[in-house]
């Protein structure tokens, strides 16, 4: 049970290692840096230290909480991320598969649109614009 | 009572820094936009539109009418975008 | 996009490498051996080889269509299965992460009732009952 | 026409073989299992609740009333139980 927040990369497999012992059933979910414009070369992610870490930590105890998990894990990443990069994961252990689905997606739910990170495309030409929160983001936060 | 104020993304760049100190005697958020907003050309544009930002109190968001009290730490920034 | 069925273990981090590139989310599931009755020491699996391996594939790219996927994988073991061992994996590349969620929720869904796997718990006295289908399972199919 | 017939799980333990080729002139699955049925007791208790028991024709799960044509292989077992 455990958020993090840091610049370099992290490796799936030995977070997992000893993840949710005694669980039924893990899920886990990473974000990539994507290019949906075509004009993208990276995104440089901005969090605010101490805000950040306390949110995660407090999402990942009420996903706990509400879905009985037996572990979780948030690790999210900032500073400039290259395309293909994973930026962030979230890894969930419970007795039953829909328990940890249902957390990692309501997770992944809460941090798009409450987690304090700001996203900024880097284009060739240096710094772009800071990526805009979706309506859809916050409209995704009312199915739970 | 002395105020750190920061800001993150685009409102830092707008006021051209990520933090100050300051004295204020402002009793709420709104209170202290106002006071904010009065200082130069960029803190008035950064909060031109309040609809675009987000506020937090000692690390806690918090809405335009949450009163300050003693605070220590104040922050705005715009919705976020994790995940 | 590949499915497979082995007696070995995998390994989490080997089958993601490379998995899903240029995809924006990815999403895993791992089914763990566990013990709901307090009696079982492992769980054994029989499978039907050559139709098994098919109907893995057959429901990989079924769910490839439907969500768009990137990518995806199947792996599921078969024979004997100790407490805390890892049964399966499902992984699901998209663009965006509800489709990968989803992909992963509607694989489990099918490979619960559908894949050709047989399961037989263990206990200290050794082989017992085998595990009846769940009337839950077949129901959950109705959600797609 | 000769047939390969696979039994998996309890069946395969109740009628005490994993596979055997059989010869036969049943047009359809549920003639199949009618007479296999028929041969001995550890079939028949296999057969005995065929609301119990999934069949598949050349490795394609069938019901009961399909037509055997020219498959080569059958097959029948309880309800899946993967993932």
């Amino acid at each position: 049970m455990s958020a993090r927040v840091q610049a370099g990369p992290f490796d799936l497999a030995a977070e997992m290692e000893n993840f949710g012992r005694g669980a039924g059933a893990v899920v886990t979910f990473t974000g990539i840096v994507r290019d949906d414009t075509g004009r993208m070369l990276a995104l440089e992610l901005e969090y605010y230290p101490g805000m950040t870490e306390r949110v995660l930590a407090e999402y990942g105890a009420r996903a706990a909480a509400r879905f009985g998990l037996a572990d979780w894990k948030i690790i999210h990443r900032h500073g400039r991320l290259n395309l293909g990069e994973p930026i962030m994961m979230v890894a969930t252990a419970a007795r039953h598969r829909r328990a940890a689905f249902e957390a990692a997606d309501y997770l992944m739910d809460w941090l798009k649109s409450r987690a304090p990170f700001w996203k900024r495309e880097i284009g060739p030409d240096g710094a772009g614009a800071w990526v805009a929160a979706k309506d859809s983001d916050e409209d995704a936060l009312k199915r739970w | 009572m002395m105020l750190d104020v920061l800001y993150f993304a685009w409102l830092r760049e707008r006021i051209g820094q990520p933090r100050e100190r300051i004295e204020t005697r402002a009793a709420t958020l709104r209170d202290l936009v106002a006071e904010l907003a009065d200082r130069d050309e960029w803190h008035a544009s950064a909060f031109a539109d309040m609809g675009a930002v987000r506020c937090a109190i000692d690390q806690e968001l918090a809405d335009l009418d949450a009163p300050l009290d003693d605070a220590r730490e104040v922050a705005f920034f715009p919705p976020m975008t994790g995940g």
